[in-house]
């Protein structure tokens, strides 16, 4: 099933949700939708499912329009941000309803729901009422939910925020082996770029109610269309250079290395991660002013001449035993270098 | 025919001082005396009084004439009794009058010591009939027996306009005739068994069989059958009133019809109730409704058939001299009234 | 252990269960100890049993009848009037409540006046001759105005639908009939059963409408009322009493359990908006018209009764004049500031303490929970009438009651004779309103609004004000609404405790019926139920002004934002 | 405020949430509790909290017991999982709600108010119902309302699981700078390590109810006790190995390294962070299976023999150049080993 939304529009009074956004999800992929709270991503899963009805604009499914089917026809199931389990029902019969309303067969039924209770790591939770639960288990249940079904189209509203790492991962990998072996068209909402990097085909980064850039993982994460994108797929190191002509050559300078441009303008942003940055002999003296473990990695605060900048390393064990208030060296690749013209 | 008319002459209070004598002539060209009065401290004071009927422009012009304020409580018979019998037994006494209500509930109230006897030297003006021997209370109007029939739709039915009890069981009335359950309603109690005991048992039950067959269902209380008559749910319906005429008044396809060969009846009382701490104030009221001055204005106010005989009846009122009452005897009513109930069960099954 | 709670809760909740005993347990008691102690009471012969038996047959039918029915008609009314949108709902909605200001007495004459044998509707309009008399009758009138009873007590619930949920189920693929029946409907369980059990309770212990309308076939509430007015046989009615107590408390023990098992609260307690977007224009249809037509029913029925006060002679003469209006003047009005004193005191206390309780129990988790739910309830079963005996029976003794058998000689403080006795009465009867309607909606609270709460350092007293009673507010104020206008016509409860110096209106206009003059009868109840509707619209403002001033400021803001 | 629990039981009628747990939360510290779905974190924190009683066991602030205290008198604010916002007041009324409990005057309210909502990146969402907010704007909405209070004891229930990464960054700053600047002792239920890892003084782990390891971050994520702790810190590689013994000397084998050990065991297990596995000329042959980017780093799932590694390398430009299929060359540094004995 292929998605397509043209210029839709979401007010709730006075509050644009969505402010005019176009979009194509193809079918099969998983779209990936980020943006910040409160930007709208919710609000944009909602009027596809056709939980509410957008102001302007038209949907399509494989170019049939669907802006004014009733949610029950348009087969999209989703999983709620708040999860939206039926409070008088307990484990098996949330997971089993959709089942049931779609007049499955009663043996036909337990199996699936013994399967997915299974794959959302709720093996004996079967016959627990939703009060009883916490909240992780209970997002695993609203997961199983809409999995249960197989629909067409998927939406997830947020559906791993409350489990840890591991369960995130192993769901994660379960909802893209389902979504796969099904070929169900998805669009994933989540607030956490890894998350998206990882299990999307493409990406959408939207902010307040408009899209910044739809792209590959790859393209959002390395070739960022605009400030916040960039800023938002990780934190990113901005230099504002001026452009210098010598010689008939246009160059700018970072960190004394003198880079080449082609560009006609005054000035440029200069966007660097900060695992671009490295440790080289090589490189410029650099006051280390706090270090923030991230697990694998860790977030080095930097100084360097004026500037502070952020660095990933690698935390291994010798990288760890540089200490807060020690100078190391540092260097990046020019490589590495993300321009953007102008003032963004 | 009324009752004899032997009036007892001898009256018990002669105790009343010389010094009031002069005071009593005053009032006596009021209308109204009590030796008990004495306006000094009875002015502004409250009384208590329960009744079945809405007594409130009656004391009215008695605070009038007396400046003692009586708050009158209605409630049915059966409550009233329940709640003397009730507040006797926890010493508290809310009511200090009992005004108005079936003869039969006094009757009951004063063998359980629920009434305070006092004879009103007035009460010498009534017929014995009209009150307890023992002075436990006085008759002070009649409550008739009687039809009210909806005259629009005897008209339009072709029907007898209904003047003897035998015009009822006319074939056009089928269905039509309402009346209030006798184990239920004093109203069907007293005609049932006035009807009995004027015709005797035999010819009584025969009319009463026929009569049953005529009433789709009798109701549970005694004002039932006048509102089925107004609203046209029947033509015929048994009631009884004071002797007035409201309801035709009020209601212009309403006749209210006294049977022409004799009609149920009892008296309204009032009574002192028993404990009562304003004893004296209580014996004023009595005084006063049974004067001259008392009746008349509760012949004038509720359109009533009072009574007192030597009372000018107003325009609109039934004289009771004009109709033919049953000879009733309370007391007998009240005694063979379990047997006759259970008769009038076998009766309509 | 499980939940502790403070002692001033304990305290609270001490005092609440001296107040049930003593105001209701103590009351219902005496009145059957008084009628099985009674020699020759009814119920000692079999004949006196097996009358009271056929009667309670008789209240059977009618009750489950008119429980089925009203309870429907409830949902279906609260439904249409909250969930669809659609012109003239505001209007409707006001109408919907005409019931509950019922005009005492001269409805049922309204009623047969209409549709009796020869009523206008039924004889003139469709010349039809049908009896009114009879338990289709009863069953017709306890419908009409038990539905407005049924609709206000689900519609406080309605609101707080969590409709995230019929959302995922639209979402997972279910149409509006699923959802109706595996959502919607089971998620209402709470306020449905509470509402059924109110209704059938309501039904049973009334006994006007069948004296009124039943012609021979009459219950055992009316039966009682017949032999405590017309047999003067009160030990025989506090019998049948209990043999109408059997089968309420049953039905109070069925709801109770049957709701126990499941849960009914989500995360969010509140929707922004409950309304349907679209809904299927058949269903629409149906409801709309069914909700029209039946309030129309409701609405003609006061129409007549207005009209009876304006015309010259109600049903023959419809002359305009206002002969009837002119009577009341002569009034006096103390009876009526005395009803609304009464009313207002008794239904608010009443309505706050079933709330209260209500919270105490649910959420509290408080020892003998299951003796004071139902200690709280029993009234409902109880005719009124039986009750206020209850009270003459037990407190004509000294110290509340039980001074009997203390107190041989003096004669300290008693209740009965003292102008608080009917204050008494009227709280503990309306408790129960409090209660069911603050249950229906605590089944959806998420208990963690409490506890979140108490967490930002609230205490007991402070998180029930501020967190609790504002979101049962709509319950409360549901449940004011009953308490105040029965409370504005309750006469069988209060006639044996009432002083003659503090009569009440609902007695005046019981006077002017009983003398036949329906007219001005109509004229009073009119007057009565007018004054009943200004007071709640006043009470209604006042009780929301909070939110009032709030609209206000927000219009205010917006337009200075316009600016 | 110390707070210290001895001996805590709870069990909701059969489930046993808590199972014997003592822990001590020292005055001025935030505890970091992680732990898998279902392990119990949250009823610890309401135990603390007194929303719920336990069982068994006594909980002490400063020394004096309190396991009988209400709630209320505890005055320790937590940010529930399931935001627990009252519905029927806007959001400044709700953030509100604790200073007017404590009486704080109009103005004072007023402006603390303003201050937190700013905090939270809520400016001019004052007057907006609840049910107007996105699920991070709830969240953020319960953070603050728990912050303003500055309450002795902060208890934090996954309090920014449905915000996006800057935010959470930012967030997660602010509740640090508040907890360090009013000494306020926290505890900090997350799911997510590496939040546990930045901002915890200590971190306690949960497994089904009991605790697994107490530590600094350091601790834990170098020095886990345990299995449990080591996988759930980060993908763990765990290889079995037996011990040989050589002319009295005793050493095991790991890709062709032969390293020594003093230990008496016949076997023990190996532990390998992801991050530990570096690129070398020297190493031994890899076959990348896998590439799972998760921004800054991307996961490697890597053959290497017979075994199956996962790697994780730093994402530069020149990296991310690999792709599936390459052979590589992996190396490790022995001090990056972690030795658990037995069979754990
Ligand atoms: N019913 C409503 N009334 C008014 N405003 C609303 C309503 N629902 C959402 N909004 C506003 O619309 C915007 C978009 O909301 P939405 O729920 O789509 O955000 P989101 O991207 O899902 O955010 P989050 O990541 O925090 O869940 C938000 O600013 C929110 O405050
Ligand atoms: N009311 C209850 N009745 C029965 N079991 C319960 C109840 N509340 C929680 N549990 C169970 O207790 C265990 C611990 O629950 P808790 O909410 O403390 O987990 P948690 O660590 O917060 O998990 P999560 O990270 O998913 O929120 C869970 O297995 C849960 O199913
Ligand atoms: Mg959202
Ligand atoms: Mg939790």
């Amino acid at each position: 099933m292929e998605i397509k939304i043209r210029n839709m529009v979401k007010k709730f009074n006075g509050v644009t949700a969505i402010n005019d956004i176009s979009l194509e999800v193809i079918e099969g992929e998983m779209l990936a939708l980020l943006g910040s709270s409160g930007c709208g991503k919710t609000t944009l899963l909602r009027t596809i499912a056709g939980l509410i009805h957008q102001d302007c604009g038209e949907i399509y499914f494989n170019n049939m329009e669907v802006s004014d089917w009733p949610a029950q026809k348009r087969n999209a199931a989703m999983v709620f941000q708040n999860y939206a389990l039926f409070p008088h029902m307990n484990v098996s019969e949330n997971i089993a309803y959709g089942l049931k309303i779609r007049k499955t067969e009663k043996k036909e039924i337990e199996k699936k729901v013994a399967e997915v209770l299974e794959k959302v790591k709720l093996i004996g939770f079967g016959k627990r009422k939703i009060q009883e639960l916490s909240g992780g288990q209970k997002q695993r249940v609203a997961l199983a939910r809409s999995l249960v079904i197989e629909p067409d189209i998927l939406l997830f509203d947020e559906p791993l925020s409350n489990l840890d790492e591991k369960l995130r991962v192993s769901m994660r990998q379960e909802i893209r082996r389902i979504q796969k072996d099904t070929n169900i068209t998805s669009v994933y909402v989540t607030h956490d770029q890894r998350e998206a990097l990882s299990i999307a085909d493409r990406i959408v980064v939207m902010d307040s109610g408009k899209i910044c850039q739809i792209g590959t993982p790859e393209e959002i994460y390395y070739r960022p269309a605009n400030l916040f994108t960039a800023d938002f797929m990780g934190h990113l190191n901005v230099f504002s250079c001026g452009i210098i002509e010598e010689n008939g050559e246009r160059y700018y300078e970072l960190f004394g290395k003198k880079i080449p441009i082609e560009n006609r303008g005054k000035s440029i942003k200069i966007l660097l991660r900060p695992e671009e940055i490295d440790i080289s002999k090589n490189g410029v003296d650099a006051l280390i002013l706090d270090i923030e473990p991230f697990g694998s990695v860790s977030r080095y605060k930097l100084k360097c001449k004026n500037d502070i900048i952020y660095a990933d390393f690698i935390n291994r064990r010798r990288v760890g035993s540089f200490k807060v208030n020690d100078y190391i060296k540092i260097d990046f690749d020019v490589s590495a270098i993300h321009v953007i013209e102008g003032e963004l | 025919n009324s009752q004899n008319s032997a009036t007892t002459a001898q009256t018990e209070s002669t105790s009343a001082p010389e010094s009031k004598a002069e005071q009593s002539d005053i009032q006596n060209d009021a209308g109204w005396y009590s030796e008990y009065y004495d306006a000094e401290t009875m002015k502004g004071k409250t009384l208590n009084m329960y009744g079945v009927t809405d007594s409130d422009p009656i004391l009215a012009e008695f605070t009038k004439d007396t400046g003692i304020v009586i708050a009158n409580l209605v409630m049915k018979n059966g409550e009233i009794l329940q709640r003397l019998i009730n507040e006797k037994e926890s010493g508290v006494v809310i009511a200090d009058l009992w005004f108005t209500g079936g003869a039969d509930t006094f009757i009951s109230a004063s063998q359980q010591g629920l009434l305070h006897p006092y004879k009103s030297p007035v009460g010498n003006e009534l017929e014995d009939i009209m009150k307890d021997k023992d002075g436990y209370w006085h008759g002070t109007s009649l409550t008739l027996v009687n039809w009210v029939i909806n005259t629009e739709l005897i008209e339009k039915n072709n029907l007898i306009m209904p003047e003897a009890w035998e015009d009822l069981l006319q074939d056009g009335l089928k269905g039509e005739v309402s009346m209030s359950d006798p184990a239920s309603s004093g109203t069907a109690y007293n005609t049932v068994s006035a009807i009995l005991q004027v015709r005797g048992e035999e010819a009584g039950w025969e009319y009463l069989d026929k009569l049953i067959a005529q009433v789709p269902f009798f109701t549970a209380r005694g004002s039932d059958p006048a509102n089925m008559v107004i609203n046209g749910e029947a033509i015929v319906g048994i009631n009884a009133s004071n002797g007035d005429r409201e309801m035709e008044e009020n209601n212009e396809h309403i006749k209210l019809v006294y049977p022409a060969d004799g009609t149920g009846w009892w008296p309204q009382p009032v009574a002192i109730i028993e404990g009562t701490e304003n004893l004296d104030e209580a014996k004023v009221f009595v005084d006063w409704i049974l004067s001259k001055r008392g009746m008349e204005a509760y012949a004038r106010i509720r359109n009533a058939a009072v009574a007192r005989k030597d009372v000018e009846i107003p325009e609109g009122i039934i004289n009771i001299n004009d109709i033919n009452l049953f000879p009733v005897d309370f007391q007998a009513n009240a005694e063979s009234r379990d047997q006759i109930l259970l008769d009038w069960a076998e009766h309509i099954q | 252990m499980k939940q502790k709670n403070s002692k001033l809760i304990k305290i609270l909740y001490g005092l609440i269960i001296g107040f049930l005993v003593y105001f209701i347990l103590l009351p219902v008691m005496s009145v059957i100890v008084y009628g099985i102690k009674s020699e020759n009471s009814l119920f000692f012969s079999m004949k006196g049993l097996e009358r009271s038996l056929g009667y309670l047959k008789n209240s059977l039918i009618v009750s489950f009848s008119v429980t089925a029915i009203a309870t429907c008609t409830g949902v279906m009314l609260a439904f249409t009037l909250n969930r669809i949108k659609f012109v003239g709902r505001g209007l409707l909605k006001l109408l919907v409540l005409l019931p509950f200001v019922n005009p005492p007495f001269v409805g049922s004459i309204s009623y047969i006046m209409l549709f009796g044998r020869r009523g206008l509707i039924s004889n003139k309009l469709l010349g039809l001759s049908i009896s009114p008399y009879g338990p289709w009758g009863i069953v017709v009138i306890q419908v009409l105005g038990l539905s407005s009873l049924a609709y206000i007590l689900i519609a406080s619930s309605i609101k707080k639908t969590d409709t995230t949920l019929e959302a995922a189920a639209r979402n997972l693929g279910a149409n509006e009939n699923d959802i109706l029946r595996s959502i919607t409907i089971p998620m209402m369980l709470p306020e449905i059963s509470s509402t059924a059990l109110l209704v059938f309770l309501a039904s049973m212990a009334d006994f006007s409408t069948p004296l009124i309308i039943g012609g021979n076939f009459q219950t055992l509430a009316s039966d009682l009322y017949i032999q405590i007015t017309g047999l003067f046989d009160m030990k025989s009615a506090a019998v049948s009493g209990l043999i109408l107590l059997i089968p309420c408390i049953a039905a109070f023990v069925i709801q109770k359990y049957h709701l126990q098992k499941k849960s009914y609260f989500t995360e969010e307690t509140l929707s922004s908006s409950i309304e349907y977007e679209e809904i299927n224009a058949y269903t629409k249809f149906f409801l709309i018209s069914f909700t029209a037509i039946f309030i129309s029913f409701i609405f003609i029925k006061y129409f007549f009764i207005i009209v009876g006060a304006f015309t010259k002679q109600w049903g023959y003469n419809y002359t305009l004049t206002f002969s009837h209006v002119n009577e009341l003047i002569g009034k006096q009005y103390k009876p009526f500031i005395n009803s609304i004193k009464l009313a207002f005191i008794t239904a608010s206390l009443g309505s706050f303490l079933g709330m209260l309780i209500a919270y105490l129990i649910r959420f509290k988790k408080l020892f003998l929970s299951n003796f004071v739910d139902f200690a709280a309830t029993l009234p409902a079963a109880v005719p009124g009438i039986l009750f206020g005996i209850g009270y003459l029976v037990a407190f004509k003794y000294p110290i509340l009651g039980i001074g009997k058998w203390i107190f041989t000689d003096i004669k300290p403080w008693i209740l009965l004779g003292t102008g608080s006795i009917i204050y008494l009465i009227m709280i503990a009867r309306f408790i129960n309103t409090g209660l069911r309607s603050g249950y229906a909606l605590l089944e959806h609270i998420n208990p963690d609004m409490e506890k979140a709460s108490y967490n930002l350092g609230a205490g007991e007293i402070e998180t029930f004000f501020r967190i609790m009673a504002p979101l049962m507010k709509d319950a409360f104020f549901a449940s004011f609404i009953r308490a105040f206008t029965s409370g504005m016509i309750t006469l069988g409860a209060i006639i044996f405790l009432l002083m003659p110096s503090n009569k009440v209106a609902v007695q005046q206009i019981f006077q002017v019926v009983n003398g036949g003059n329906i007219g001005a009868g109509a004229a009073i109840s009119l007057t009565l139920s007018l004054l009943t509707l200004f007071l709640l619209g006043v009470f209604y403002t006042l009780f929301n002004i909070v939110e009032y001033m709030k609209v206000i400021k927000r219009n205010k803001d917006r337009l200075n934002i316009w600016k």
